[in-house]
């Protein structure tokens, strides 16, 4: 009874954890790029949700397509104008580059949105299924979580332009000779992370109050999941973010609440040395 | 002459795919010896297998009477196992000098920075790179690289020195250079198996011939013998180039 | 609301200059003697901006109060005031070297601590190491003050006299209030106050059926909520900063936690509690060290009275001030009577005035024990009644019933 | 030859002028000196792992944190400050060598995730381990005893000192068989293996040297602010600090490593005081315009050049009894 609770919980923020590190692990597959500005994307994508809904009486479900648009352009200008230009040199150089404009993106979120906690106070209640009680508002959180997830591995496999990420995951020398832009790929998977951080910032601001202060949390479990998931697979990021859910979930009832997310971090160490490859064990884009 | 390299039924698996089986062979000190089969035979994994690059899957590698079946590549290196790579290896951004020195400095016997660049300018000497001694070796042609390659190995004073393809990519005047220097280097009492999948180049130098087919051992003997071996024309060198190798060394 | 504490957050901003000199200072070729220098490092930015910028607020605005009246009395001679603040962006090890800068650079005479214990700390050990006075109004965990410092002061008083009297007065109130489950962030302050509840409740009887912390960066509470709601308790005392009390709260009703008292420290005290709870706020009961509802008078310093102070407040800034506000007005109300009682701005005598110093502020009386806090006395217990903030207890200033949460 | 002179000549002026502080400015300069004097100890730390071996570690924060853990609890136990020094120093080293052994065995980005995850294990295991470290409370370090100015000149001294040994360090390594074996393994593991060197051990020796200095700056550091909490020890802005300033001076290099720190550390000054509420931004303004306008760090200097100036002057050096044989 107990256990099933806590497993439906974990399920349920494992899905929102997904939607986390979706985006992070697109851009780390294609472009080998640590992209240390996803977590102040996320709250970027949560404040502007909650600025429309507070200010316009928007729906955060309306206001997600253009919040996510809105990223996608802001992604895809900082990929072309800046990263694009390291993008092939060595991880220090590309690590400190996305941690300095995320220096400035989030003096900005200070200045302009301060570091008071929002939220989008839209209580839906609960659903009681058979002593198993489940928040709307996560539910739909983790049903926005998968859809964004599943549209992305449709679009990774079937367009034009998913194919010629893939391509260009696979071989960037190929890829440029086969005709394929291969900066404007780049922009585009880093527009796409973006979009994906964004659109979640949407759906977390439902459920989760947000807060300039959370940038580093939100940016240190996208590290966990992408490790536990393995890198560079929509379905590794999903796979990881309902391990790291359910994992936090029975770590923090059983080993108290304290020890819940040591155990997340203990884990992803332990998967980098034993199974870089993740839990997934997919290398390369799919 | 004594013994300084023995491989005991030695075997290596990928998964399940066996890329070395069951190879025994041993290797006399000073001797010139061909490894030769085609691409794909699992030659530069044997020499892995040797260096210890690999781990082994099955059997035992004696060197100078030490078995150093588990040994790591850098513990190979210091005992005087080197090898030179197919593709090859510098450290791009140092000089030719300074890549050699790496080699006398870890692998070979001077303990000072010092003597580690004599000892480099000496092999440079010998592999006939001393002028280019301070440029950067990532602006080195191919065959040059070869040469660093050769020079780096020696100033690791080796006792047993593995040639991966080191004629790859030459044409036939280099080649000529390359095989002089290795009966030079063999002169200094260096045991040297030369890897190749060329059959001629390692027939005129070699006094033995190992052939490996799939992974096995296939013929192993004078060049002569070999070249007759009816496994070995089956499998690798085909009936016309064995016809016209029988007589051209009938006819010398 | 909100659009006033933007209005607010931005006034805030306007005034955050690096120093802000008092007006009419324009004798500033006086001697030193006449200018009481008061030195602040603050978080105006980062994790605390919030916080650091009421700080800010409320001494401009005290700052004024004081200018007007052409400045202080201190031994016959008129003494203006200067504040001096500098922003350490929630950052400890700046927050330290801010405060010897203070020191070194602006020579300041006293100088007053940031919000939080932890910072509070830092700030204190410079002090100590320069024997200069320090106030610290936002920090009352006794482990700041338990290392026998000689020069920190702090206004506020001890937790553990705020939970025995919460536990004591909830059990009056629901006399069949038998079960406590504990939840706090592992924190300076908010780990404080939930170990002594855990203790107050404990010594008053009651069982803790669940007494855990939880990290700083804690996303999530369902597993702690869940084990919460299994073990039923009829009173969760939660503690943290607010976004973690809006999402516990959250999660409490979204699991189906349904314990008829709901504590959360110090959440309802602030306003962004209760806006980002919405509806869900209602009920939710908390400890204060002050509110506005309390009735001082013949106070001393600028403003005479609790009633003095709010209205010149609200004419200010449009929102009802907070315990921040009152703390750290009182603290420079008592800074300044030391300095009339010492004559002079010398820190050595100014320390000695405030280890004496026995007054009635509009915050309340204020009387530093042997560790220089201020002792304990009964402080009020709130609740969010119809989205407004209701005294409960003491029953002196009590503008409501208690109300359980259904 | 006269161009590194020169540069020693520099250092050494600069150290001076930062030992004269106390003498000739407030205590606020000598705190900057002091500032300086720590970052330029992480920074040269971290240029053995991330300059000479090129493996981007992030697990600065980790050394520092746990130098500042030791050594106040030590010091809490009676145990005397500069032994407690020592043993922070230690257990630090030791701390990095067993850990380097895991972690060492990854490669450039699972590395630099693999390091910064150890920062954050072990804030958390610091903050959830309450009986022994106080948990989110903090510790209280003794105060160092002595008035203001003398507490400041002495932990300038203690800290130049530190900055003093981990630039010999970083000469020593320089000239030595290790940074050859580093420099090597930097720009080809495979080949620097199969010339020879044990490239683990090397790389263990270049990641506790990284801690190494780190530990004792944290110990000290806790001393001197007299209160330590898991937040401020293990911050991640710390520990992506200091290699930015390695990278600002010039990674590898032997002086790249004090002047980035010296100017990171006074640009950081300026701004704090000039531009108050964007200085967090001009920050990243300063990490954004190194990457793209001085990759190769203020010192253009690159190691090649030192390394074969002081071959050929130790080859001409060679030369004669060669000649002779």
């Amino acid at each position: 009874m107990d256990i099933l609770q806590i497993f439906v919980n974990g399920i349920v923020l494992g899905a929102l954890y997904a939607c986390i590190a979706v985006g992070f692990s697109l851009v780390w597959g294609v472009l080998n790029v640590i992209n240390m500005l996803h977590g102040s994307f996320i709250i970027l994508g949560g404040y502007l949700t909650f600025f429309a809904w507070f200010y316009l009486g928007l729906n955060p479900i309306l206001v997600l397509p253009a919040v996510a648009l809105l990223l996608y352009i802001l992604g895809f200008a900082l990929q072309y104008l800046f990263i694009n230009k390291v993008v092939t040199a060595p991880v220090l150089t590309t690590l400190t580059l996305t941690f300095g404009l995320d220096m400035i993106l989030y003096n900005l979120m200070t200045v302009y949105f301060t570091a008071t906690p929002r939220r989008v106070t839209l209580d839906l209640g609960s659903i009681d299924l058979a002593g198993i009680v489940m928040p709307v508002d996560r539910l739909l959180g983790m049903g926005l979580a998968l859809l964004l997830t599943a549209l992305l591995y449709l679009v990774m496999r079937g367009s034009t332009i998913g194919r010629a990420i893939v391509a260009v995951r696979m071989d960037r020398q190929a890829a440029a000779l086969m005709g394929i832009r291969v900066n404007r790929i780049y922009a585009v998977t880093f527009g796409i992370g973006a979009l994906m951080a964004g659109a979640a910032g949407a759906v977390f601001a439902m459920v989760f109050p947000v807060t300039t202060n959370l940038t580093g949390v939100f940016l240190g479990k996208a590290f966990v999941i992408c490790v536990i998931g393995g890198l560079g697979s929509v379905p590794g990021a999903l796979v990881g973010g309902l391990a790291l859910g359910v994992i936090e979930s029975f770590a923090g009832f059983y080993l108290g609440p304290q020890h819940a997310i040591t155990v997340g971090f203990l884990l992803m160490l332990i998967l980098l040395v034993v199974r870089p490859t993740g839990l997934v064990g997919v290398k390369g884009y799919e | 002459m004594s013994e300084i390299l023995r491989l005991e039924r030695v075997s290596k698996a990928f998964g399940g795919i066996r890329a070395v089986s069951n190879v025994s062979f041993d290797l006399s000190e000073g001797e010139i010896v061909g490894l030769i089969g085609p691409n794909g035979a699992g030659k530069t994994t044997l020499v892995n297998l040797i260096t210890g690059v690999h781990p082994l899957t099955a059997g035992k590698v004696v060197f100078t009477g030490q078995d150093v079946t588990r040994q790591k590549p850098y513990q190979a290196a210091r005992r005087g196992l080197a090898r030179t790579f197919q593709i090859v290896q510098p450290f791009p951004q140092m000089t030719v000098l300074e890549n050699v020195a790496a080699g006398a400095l870890f692998g070979g016997a001077p303990d000072t920075m010092a003597g580690a660049l004599a000892e480099a300018r000496r092999e440079l000497d010998f592999v006939g790179l001393a002028r280019l001694a301070d440029t950067p070796a990532a602006s080195l042609t191919l065959p040059n690289r070869k040469r660093l390659e050769l020079a780096k190995s020696l100033a690791m004073r080796p006792k047993v020195l593995l040639l991966d393809e080191v004629n790859a990519g030459l044409n036939s005047a280099e080649i000529d250079g390359a095989l002089d220097l290795i009966r030079q280097i063999a002169a200094r009492g260096i045991t040297i198996v030369i890897i190749e999948h060329l059959m001629k180049v390692v027939l005129s130098i070699s006094e033995r011939i190992l052939v490996l087919h799939h992974g096995e051992l296939i013929a192993e003997g004078e060049p002569r013998a070999v070249v007759e071996d009816e496994r070995v024309i089956e499998a690798y060198l085909g009936a016309k180039f064995a016809a016209r190798f029988k007589q051209e060394t009938a006819g010398a | 609301m909100l659009g006033r504490s933007w209005k607010f957050t931005a006034n805030a901003i306007g005034v955050s200059t690096i120093a802000l000199v008092a007006a009419g200072a324009l004798g500033s070729a006086a001697a030193a003697d006449d200018i009481l220098r008061i030195g602040a490092p603050l978080a105006l930015t980062g994790g605390l901006a919030d916080e650091g910028k009421k700080q800010e607020a409320v001494w401009q605005l005290w700052l004024d109060k004081v200018n007007d009246a052409g400045g202080i009395e201190v031994g016959g001679k008129t003494m203006q005031v200067e504040f001096v603040q500098y922003d350490y962006q929630t950052d400890g090890k700046r927050a330290g070297q801010l405060a010897e800068k203070l020191i070194t650079d602006d020579e300041v005479d006293v100088l007053m601590a940031p919000f939080g214990s932890g910072h509070t700390k830092i700030v204190a050990a410079v002090a100590e190491r320069y024997q200069v006075p320090l106030l610290a109004c936002v920090a009352s965990s006794v482990s700041v003050y338990d290392q026998g410092f000689k020069y920190l002061f702090g206004t506020l008083a001890p937790n553990t006299g705020m939970t025995e009297s919460m536990t004591a007065y909830f059990k009056e109130q629901m006399p069949e209030l038998e079960k406590v489950a504990v939840y706090g962030r592992d924190d300076v302050f908010p780990k404080a106050m939930a170990t002594a509840l855990a203790n107050s409740a404990s010594a008053a009887g009651l069982e803790v059926v669940y007494d855990q912390l939880y990290s700083v960066g804690t996303m999530d509470h369902s597993a702690a909520v869940s084990a919460i709601k299994a073990a039923e308790p009829d009173w969760v005392y939660m503690t943290g900063y607010t976004q973690d009390l809006i999402l516990g709260r959250k999660q409490m009703e979204d699991l189906g936690v349904t314990a008829p008292i709901v504590t959360m420290v110090t959440g309802p005290a602030y306003r962004e509690f209760t806006e980002g709870l919405g509806d869900l706020a209602e009920g939710v009961t908390s400890s204060t060290w002050w509110h506005h509802a309390t009735a001082y008078t013949d106070a001393i310093g600028p403003w005479t009275s609790t009633a003095a102070f709010y209205a010149d407040f609200v004419e200010a800034f449009g929102i009802d001030p907070d315990y921040v506000h009152g703390s750290c007005a009182a603290a420079a109300d008592v800074l300044v009577h030391a300095v009339q009682q010492a004559g002079s701005t010398d820190s050595q005598a100014v320390r000695d005035a405030l280890a004496e110093t026995e007054v009635l502020t509009f915050y309340g009386p204020i009387d530093f024990g042997e560790n220089g806090m201020n002792q304990g006395r009964d402080m009020p217990i709130i609740q969010v009644q119809d989205e407004e903030i209701k005294v409960l207890y003491p029953a002196a200033i009590a503008g409501a019933q208690m109300k359980l949460v259904d | 030859m006269p161009r590194r002179a020169l540069a020693l000549i520099g250092l050494a002026a600069w150290i001076g002028l930062l030992a004269a502080t106390p003498w000739i400015a407030d205590n606020y300069t000598v705190r900057v000196a002091i500032t300086i004097a720590m970052f330029s100890a992480m920074a040269l730390s971290w240029n053995f792992i991330g300059g000479f071996t090129g493996y981007p570690s992030f697990s600065t924060a980790a050394f520092f944190g746990i130098g500042c853990y030791v050594g106040a609890l030590a010091q809490r136990n009676g145990v005397p400050m500069v032994l407690a020094w020592t043993l922070a120093t230690v257990s630090v080293a030791l701390f990095a060598a067993a850990l380097g052994a895991i972690i060492l065995r990854l490669k450039g980005h699972y590395f630099a995730i693999g390091s910064i995850a150890v920062v954050e294990v072990v804030r958390l295991i610091v903050s959830s381990w309450g009986s022994v470290t106080g948990g989110g409370d903090g510790l209280n370090v003794p105060l160092l005893q002595g008035s203001p100015d003398w507490v400041a000149a002495k932990v300038l001294y203690v800290m130049l000192a530190i900055m003093l040994a981990a630039f010999a360090a970083t000469v020593l390594v320089d000239r030595g068989r290790l940074g050859f074996g580093l420099r090597c393994i930097n720009q080809n593991e495979d080949a620097a293996d199969m010339v020879g060197i044990d490239t683990t051990r090397f790389k263990i020796a270049a990641y506790a040297l990284s801690a190494l200095f780190c530990g004792t700056v944290g110990a000290v550091y806790a001393s001197w602010v007299g209160y330590i909490d898991p937040t401020d020890s293990f911050s991640i802005l710390l520990t992506v600090k200091v290699p930015v300033m390695a990278l600002l001076g010039g990674a590898g290099t032997v002086f790249g490593p004090v002047v980035g720190a010296g100017v990171f550390v006074l640009l950081e000054e300026f701004f704090w005081a000039n531009f108050l509420e964007w200085n967090r931004a001009i920050l990243g303004g300063i990490i954004v315009f190194l990457i793209f306008f001085l990759p190769g760090g203020i010192l253009r200097l690159d190691y090649r050049r030192l390394l074969r100036r002081t071959l050929r002057q130790r080859e001409t050096g060679q030369k004669s009894p060669e000649a002779a044989e």
